[in-house]
């Protein structure tokens, strides 16, 4: 009685050739999974994915469904806890055996959970922008790789006239790896990095660094904190007699959600980076907005991470039922290409290094608590998620190249 | 260099704020022995009463002063429900307080949670709070004067109240030896319930006064409630003095370390100074002696 | 309130004890106004564990305790207190982190406009204390300590005074002065005592009724003065 | 009246009990669950490792530390950098370091390449930080709340600087994507179940060990430190030491969970360390009853088992079940599980029906009339 | 006054004259017990053996000087205890007397200096202290409560184990303790928590545990405190048996007690000596008389 044995015989019989996947394609229906944080610091995020996960499935149900099947959703929640993360794909997979997975949102999270997608042959659908550096073949990554949305943020400064940046982050890695690419760009372009500093996840105390921050002869700051943090940054920012016009704070991770939270007449006139708007003029954006509303509540904004998440489930279907099959390993090798016509515009699948392609925007915090486009790239960025293409990133892109 | 002014007012205010954030525990723990997780949720109470007011009261000045008041009724309220419960009958055995109100602080904030939502509000604060003073050529947070004002104003009359009033000697009396109080005539009960009632609305009133800075949401407290409570270690429990001095250090030297160094740096050299400092005062900084062997 | 033909203390039919374990069995007695009372025993023999029961600090599993005509069987101590008993506790107790001032105001504070007045009388009764006023009551002597629990009691100008060997640890010139007092307290201002004691002698001699407590029970009882000391002593060996 | 029966027979039969356990864990468990149920009990009994220390160092020495994580999260890195550095070749760094552009690995981390130093490592970094911990703060008297407190500072520090040193510890996201267990493939199952037999037979290792300590000499100089630290120095003895002692001891023990974690869970972060974790490590404790030497295994058994089937049935009622659990237990029922002897007498004692017949031992020789005035 | 009534009183005075004669008749049995208990004692006590002591056995105290935020509580004092003596301390409350022990065996800081067999205590730490043969009792009995008498005496036996001892089982009571157990009257209470034992009975195991530590210095912080004279008489004994061969400071204000057993007087007085010598020149001198011993009673 040995376990491999064991294993063998609940595989099911579906016959495909992944070794492990027990995917039940006999139905009417085809299971697939959530994994959002529904407690713990991280709920307040990711239950927004959740929502948006949830409307693209049942417009997708109420179309006819994926290959004629119904989406059935098996949800879990991984409680802002990587580890738990991990346990819960690995019962999506395992137990529920769902054909795609979607959500995470740190990059702890997604880090917990590769090993187990890569082991299991499983597919990962995570839609946020992150610090790259990645890419597995069992995770698609729907959300902005560094140079689409750091790099244009940058060249935007860069247009601006600003020549000081001043950086301030939580402490953790997509701030830190963000960070070595603006000291990476700015020594590539003539900019002059003045002050980088740190605080802890939740810390609320600024006072100190926006000391820093003023003496430092800053003209620009490049603002990757996080959550919470943001709203005792801005106050102090305030308090200490710098305004937008001065020294503008360009912030990677302030949507239209945060901004309620820090209170509008914090942060009115700052800068953010990302590749979707709630105010973006599109036909597709207005009907996803307005669905939403009528979904969720009427002061309910759109954010870029849930338009991606909502993008993700679309892709995955392009994906599918262009290789006409669940399968993984077919869904993979039907990936190149994909495309959507999504909210932030028409995106598109790298079967590469399963990244897609994506518009950045430039916004301004407007009085109606919104962000506005004040620049936008000029179409699609293709994704590289090493910066392999920017000859001042070399440095950063050799280390990570074993 | 010119950063030197800035930095010490910097210190100052986090030390106001972590006084602020101590006192009630100075009072709760020290003469009562409860050691209060759920202290920081009180001050989350305070913080959402802030909210609260500020957004059913049109003048943002009144709805602070109102804030004050009823931040400090109701997290003294939840104080007196907690204390009447539960830690009641938990007298000889303090240490289990830890555990309990760790559980309340649970509870309390997925409470929050369910009712106001788990993403942060903000409470508006009185337009002269937001605008920053100018000292000395500096420009400082109004909110944070205003803050180490209402932090000493607290200290002294939570030490009038200990040292002169009667209460304050029923407190610390009873504090000291339950039976022996009540057989001097003092009704124990009704002092805890007035002391935690007190030390509660403490926490309730640092809540109000800390959403002027920060954004509120249900894990408002957990950000001061370690740091709260080596204060009170450090400065030795039960004592006032103690306590002041050791925030005001304990901030000074936090934002002295951070200069230099980073945030990260600065939060940790504050617990190893604690940890460090106790090597020479075991008892803290104040710490009344006795000629108990236990 | 007070009946005429009712005694101060009425202690009727009391058993109490820790958990199941049952220290005090079906005890009674009575105070008078003026009267000194001495319960003698050995150590063990529970009398702590009966002052415990009479001031409230245990609870009694059965009988009843009437104090000044009410029924206090279930009485809060502090309630007893207040309605006239004074305590001083075995072992030198105080509160060690205040001073020997606030000691005694903690007590004297409940009188209001007499406070000041009785707190003159006790400091006045041991010299030590007026010596001592400011340092924290934990530094004091044992012996010390004592004569503060004592004045503390005092304080309270109580109609009944409950001693649990206020002799322990006390100098000998000094008891003298404690059996002393104790006899003008209940002689001059008839405040009804309760002496709990191991020193037959000094518990016995002069007071006006003795009881000897063993297991849980008294054995004997009798009334005070010289000549019943043997007799309690007798009736106490081991 | 079947409970009583069982109370006592539980009372009687206490080794039984402990050899049924183990049989269970070690026989049955493998045999009846599927790989991932099997990974989950793997994961309870890191966590049960921690409180067979917790048990010993709260429940007899009195030291309540709200500070576990910092040495399971000691065992835990040991464990992932050795994991890490064994998955790639000599010479290179893991992905972690060179994404932050660092192509040497620190000397430190280097030193657990080797599988042997690394076993070392697990047991010997936490039980000495513990040691040095101890003597620092044993030494000078600290004890009670302010121990608990110093030990709750202690982990808040420790989570802040691993997060900040992300460089070296892979910061908020920790360490990951680990593909071998010393030389033996993570992927496989039957090494999955290797792993597991190698933390139920930890987990028995250190309930030997503790039942061992409880019961000598030392076990009662525990209690006398516990009860009346100042009164040991007069008896001869150095109470630091002793305390230093069962607090290394239990650091080593919970380093050994935090290691085993690694390979069970596949990860470890510092959300696994940090101030609440740490305070949740003692749940279990708290619930099978502290003082005991099954309660704190047991009880963390069916905390995290609860844990994971009520979580994802009601994601935010377990908060509350969480929360009142401590509440309730501590508050009601202090000994947890472990006063399951007390329990049903004292309730039948309140509402009055019968006469018990346990716990009345030490009373037998007085009348027992008396009501219990103290619960 | 009618015949019922007449009948109850009669039956009531025979209730009361049999209650009587029952509670003397016990007693009768009490005063013969106590008989036994001295007898037993007195046995016990002889086949205490002889240790010889070392030549330099004794406590030697040398400007010993305590001082609490400016408040001097022992001053300069000069203190020799031989070997063999039995050595009473007494003086008014706050004397200095327990201030000196706790000098002595590291509990508060000092200055000057304190030997026992030429080695120094002062600025040692307590259990250090204890290592070199001091012993000492607590004024309130500090005993380990959540532990049995029976362990409490092995703890307080076993401080010189090392290494594996630590680990092994206790095995029983050794013939030391199962020795002091009897003769402290503790054997039936053995297996009892030590919480549980009323005052007095603490007091014997402080002493238990004091005896079985093998100190060659005792000092003792008022040990007959809470007990009855019968048990004075017992410790009294006992601890005289004791001082044969070892040295013994005993604190009191029992003066009955002092009379009966000290060897010798030392009288303190506002942290300095007063008066030193047997107990008759100390009961002849005017000063003790006046400011400690008073009138004298009992
Ligand atoms: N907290 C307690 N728990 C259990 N038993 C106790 C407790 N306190 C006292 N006892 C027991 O109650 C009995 C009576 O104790 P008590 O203290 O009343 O004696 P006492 O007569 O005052 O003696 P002493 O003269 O030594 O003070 C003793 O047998 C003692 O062991
Ligand atoms: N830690 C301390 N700080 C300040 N004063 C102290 C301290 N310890 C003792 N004292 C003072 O020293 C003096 C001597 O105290 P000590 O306890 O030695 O007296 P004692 O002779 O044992 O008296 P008693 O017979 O009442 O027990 C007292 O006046 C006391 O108040
Ligand atoms: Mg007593
Ligand atoms: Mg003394």
């Amino acid at each position: 009685r040995t376990v491999a044995d064991k294993e063998a015989l609940d595989a099911s019989d579906t016959g495909s050739s992944a070794a492990s996947s027990c995917v039940d394609t006999s139905g009417d229906s085809i299971k697939i999974g959530f994994v959002n944080s529904m407690s713990g610091t991280m709920a307040i995020s990711e239950m927004t994915v959740n929502k948006s996960l949830h409307m693209a499935v049942d417009e997708i149900n109420s179309n006819g469904g994926v290959l004629g099947k119904k989406l059935d959703v098996v949800e879990m929640d991984g409680k802002s806890e990587p580890a738990v993360f991990a346990e819960k794909a690995r019962s999506l997979i395992e137990k529920e055996c769902v054909a795609a997975v979607f959500g995470g949102w740190t990059s702890s999270s997604r880090k917990a959970m590769l090993p187990v997608f890569e082991a299991d042959n499983a597919l990962l659908f995570y839609p946020l922008q992150y610090e790259g550096m990645e890419s597995s073949p069992n995770i698609f990554y729907t959300g902005a790789a560094p140079n689409q949305q750091i790099v244009p943020a940058l060249d935007y400064l860069k247009e601006q006239g600003h020549k000081k940046l001043f950086l301030v982050g939580s402490d953790y890695v997509f701030p830190q790896t963000a960070n070595r690419v603006v000291k990476a760009y700015a020594e590539g372009n003539g900019m002059e990095v003045v002050g980088e500093e740190y605080t802890p996840m939740g810390s609320t105390d600024f006072t100190t660094i926006v000391n820093k921050l003023k003496f430092s002869g800053a003209d620009a700051v490049v603002n990757t904190l996080n959550g919470d943090s943001n709203v005792a940054f801005f106050k102090e920012y305030k308090a200490s007699g710098l305004t937008a016009d001065q020294v503008p704070v360009i912030s990677m991770s302030i949507a239209e959600e945060e901004v309620a939270a820090i209170g509008v007449d914090n942060v009115l006139g700052q800068l953010t980076a990302w590749n979707y708007y709630q105010t973006l003029d599109s036909a597709e954006n207005k009907k996803f907005v307005k669905d939403f509303k009528a979904k969720y509540g009427a002061n309910k904004p759109t954010s870029d991470p849930m338009e991606s998440a909502y993008t993700s489930v679309y892709l995955w279907k392009g994906m599918v039922e262009k290789a006409k099959s669940f399968d993984v390993d077919k869904v993979k090798a039907a990936a190149d290409g994909v495309t959507f016509d999504a909210p932030e515009g028409t995106v598109k699948v790298d079967g590469e290094n399963h990244h897609i392609y994506k518009t950045s925007y430039i916004g301004k915090i407007g009085e109606d608590s919104l962000i506005h486009t004040v620049w936008q790239s000029d179409g699609p960025i293709a994704p590289d998620p090493y910066l392999k293409t920017y000859d001042w990133a070399a440095s950063l892109s050799a280390s990570v190249n074993k | 260099m010119g950063m030197i002014f800035p930095q010490i007012v910097a210190g100052l205010s986090n030390g106001s704020i972590l006084l602020l954030a101590a006192l009630g525990l100075s009072l709760t723990f020290g003469q009562m022995g409860v050691i209060n997780n759920a202290h920081g949720e009180f001050m989350m109470a305070g913080a959402y009463t802030a909210y609260v007011m500020s957004s059913i009261i049109g003048s943002k000045t009144v709805a602070l002063a109102v804030a004050l008041v009823v931040g400090f009724i109701v997290a003294g309220l939840l104080g007196l429900l907690l204390d009447v419960t539960l830690l009641e009958r938990m007298r000889t055995r303090p240490l289990d307080t830890l555990l309990v109100t760790f559980g309340v602080s649970l509870v309390l904030q997925q409470l929050a949670r369910d009712i106001f939502g788990s993403s942060g509000v903000y409470a508006q604060a009185p337009a002269a709070l937001t605008q920053p003073v100018t000292l000395f050529g500096y420009s400082f947070s109004a909110a944070r004067l205003f803050i180490f004002l209402l932090s000493i104003v607290c200290v002294a009359a939570l030490y009038a109240v200990l040292k002169f009033t009667p209460l304050g000697r029923q407190i610390r009396a009873t504090g000291e030896n339950r039976d022996l109080a009540e057989v001097s005539g003092i009704s124990t009960k009704t002092v805890d319930h007035v002391t935690f009632f007190l030390g509660s609305g403490l926490a309730g009133v640092a809540g109000v006064a800390l959403s002027l800075l920060n954004s509120i949401s249900y894990n408002f407290g957990t950000t001061f409630i370690v740091q709260a409570f080596l204060v009170v270690v450090a400065g030795g429990v039960g004592q006032l003095k103690g306590a002041v001095i050791a925030s005001f250090v304990l901030g000074l030297a936090q934002s002295w370390i951070e200069l230099p160094t980073s945030a990260s740096v600065g939060q940790v050299a504050v617990f190893l100074i604690v940890v460090l400092f106790l090597q020479f005062r075991p008892q803290g900084l104040v710490s009344i002696r006795s000629r108990n062997l236990a | 309130m007070t009946d005429a033909n009712q005694p101060m203390l009425s202690v009727q039919g009391l058993s109490t004890g820790y958990g199941k374990v049952t220290v005090i069995n079906d005890i009674s007695f009575a105070v008078d106004p003026g009267q000194w009372v001495s319960i003698v025993g050995n150590n063990g023999a529970g009398k702590t564990t009966l002052l415990k029961a009479v001031l409230g600090l245990l609870p009694v599993s059965s009988g009843k305790l009437v104090f000044d005509g009410n029924d206090m069987t279930k009485a809060a101590p502090n309630q007893r207190i207040r309605a006239g008993m004074a305590f001083v506790p075995q072992g030198q107790q105080s509160f060690g982190t205040m001073t020997v001032d606030e000691n005694l105001h903690v007590v004297a504070d409940r009188f209001g406009v007499e406070s000041a007045e009785r707190y003159e009388e006790a400091v006045e009764a041991f010299p030590v204390l007026k010596e001592f006023r400011d340092r924290r009551a934990g530094l004091l002597s044992g012996g010390q300590r004592q004569q503060l629990a004592i004045a503390r009691a005092l304080i309270t100008r109580p109609k009944l005074m409950i001693l649990d060997e206020p002799t322990e640890g006390i100098q000998p010139n000094i008891v003298a002065d404690i059996q002393c007092s104790i006899r003008s307290m209940s002689e001059d201002k008839g405040i009804g005592v309760i002496l709990v004691e191991q020193k037959v002698q000094f518990a016995v001699e002069r007071a006006d009724r003795y009881y000897v407590l063993a297991a849980g029970r008294f054995i004997a009882a009798g009334d005070g003065g010289p000549a019943a000391v043997a007799e309690a002593k007798e009736s106490m060996r081991v | 009246m079947n409970n009583l029966n069982l109370s006592e027979l539980y009372a009687k039969h206490k080794v039984w009990f402990a050899v049924v356990i183990a049989v269970a864990l070690i026989f049955l468990a493998p045999a009846v669950l599927s790989s991932y149920n099997l990974g989950l009990l793997a994961k309870y009994l890191c966590y049960a490792m921690v409180a067979v220390g917790i048990g010993l160092a709260w429940g007899q020495g009195g030291m309540l530390t709200l500070g576990q994580g910092l040495f399971f999260g000691l065992g835990a890195y040991v464990m992932a950098i050795h994991m890490k550095l064994s998955d790639i070749g000599a010479g290179q760094v893991p992905d972690f370091m060179a994404q932050y552009g660092i192509d040497q690995v620190p000397g430190f981390w280097e030193l657990f390449r080797n599988p042997v130093m690394a076993v070392i490592g697990i047991v010997a970094v936490p039980g000495i930080i513990a040691a040095v911990l101890g003597l620092l703060v044993f030494g000078r008297g600290v004890r009670g709340a302010y121990f608990a407190i110093l030990s709750q500072a202690l982990v808040a520090a420790f989570a802040v600087l691993l997060i900040g040193q992300s460089k070296t510890t892979g910061g908020t996201n920790g360490l990951s994507d680990f593909k071998g267990f010393f030389g033996y493939d993570l992927t496989d199952p039957a090494n999955k179940q290797m792993i597991y037999y190698i933390c139920a037979f930890c987990v028995l290792v250190m309930m030997l060990l503790t039942y061992w300590i409880r019961h000598s000499f030392m076990g009662e100089l525990v209690i006398g430190v516990r009860d009346q630290e100042n009164r040991m120095k007069f008896l001869g003895y150095n109470p630091a030491s002793i305390k230093v002692f069962v607090f290394s001891l239990a650091a080593m023990f919970a380093g050994v969970g935090g290691a085993m974690f690694v390979p069970v869970v596949g990860i470890i972060s510092p959300s696994d360390i940090g101030v609440t974790p740490s305070i949740l490590m003692l749940a279990g404790v708290v619930i099978g009853g502290r003082t005991t030497l099954l309660g704190p295994v047991v009880g963390t058994l069916i905390v995290r088992f609860a844990e994971t089937q009520l979580s994802e049935a009601y994601p935010s009622a377990w908060t509350y079940i969480e929360g009142a659990m401590f509440i309730l237990v501590i508050a009601f029922v202090p000994m947890g599980l472990g006063q399951f002897k007390g329990v049903w007498p004292w309730l039948k004692d309140r509402i009055g029906i019968g006469k018990s017949g346990v716990g009345a031992g030490a009373a037998s020789a007085v009348p027992t009339s008396a009501k219990a005035v103290k619960a | 006054m009618s015949e019922t009534e007449l009948e109850q009183l009669r039956r009531d005075m025979q209730q009361m004259r049999d209650e009587a004669k029952q509670m003397r008749d016990e007693a009768a049995r009490m005063k013969a017990e106590i008989a036994e208990e001295r007898e037993r004692l007195a046995t016990q006590l002889a086949a205490l053996d002889d240790r010889g002591g070392q030549w330099n056995d004794y406590l030697e105290i040398r400007g010993l000087h305590v001082q609490f935020d400016g408040f001097v509580a022992v001053k300069n004092l000069d203190l020799t205890v031989m070997h063999g003596d039995l050595r009473f301390l007494i003086g008014p409350n706050g004397a200095g007397k327990t201030t000196i022990i706790d000098a002595i065996t590291g509990l508060v800081p000092a200055t000057g200096s304190a030997t026992f067999r030429g080695e120094q205590l002062l600025g040692k730490k307590p259990n250090d202290i204890v290592k070199l043969g001091v012993g000492r009792t607590f004024q309130t009995a500090s005993v380990v409560e959540e532990l049995s008498v029976l362990q409490n005496l092995q703890i307080a036996e076993g401080f010189r184990k090392k290494g594996r001892e630590l680990f092994a089982k206790p095995t029983g009571a050794s013939q030391n303790v199962e020795y002091m157990m009897e003769v402290c009257n503790l054997k039936d209470d053995a297996n009892k928590l030590a919480g549980t034992l009323p005052h007095g009975k603490k007091q014997w195991l402080e002493i238990g545990m004091l005896l079985v530590q093998d100190a060659h210095l005792l000092l003792l912080d008022e040990p007959v405190a809470g007990m009855t004279p019968a048990e004075r008489e017992a410790t009294g004994e006992l601890l005289k048996r004791c001082s044969r061969n070892r040295t013994v400071i005993i604190v009191e204000h029992d003066m009955d007690f002092m009379r009966q057993f000290a060897d010798s007087v030392t009288v303190l007085n506002q942290g300095e000596i007063l008066a030193e010598g047997s107990v008759e020149d100390i009961q002849n001198n005017e000063e003790v008389v006046r400011i400690y011993l008073g009138g004298e009673q009992q």
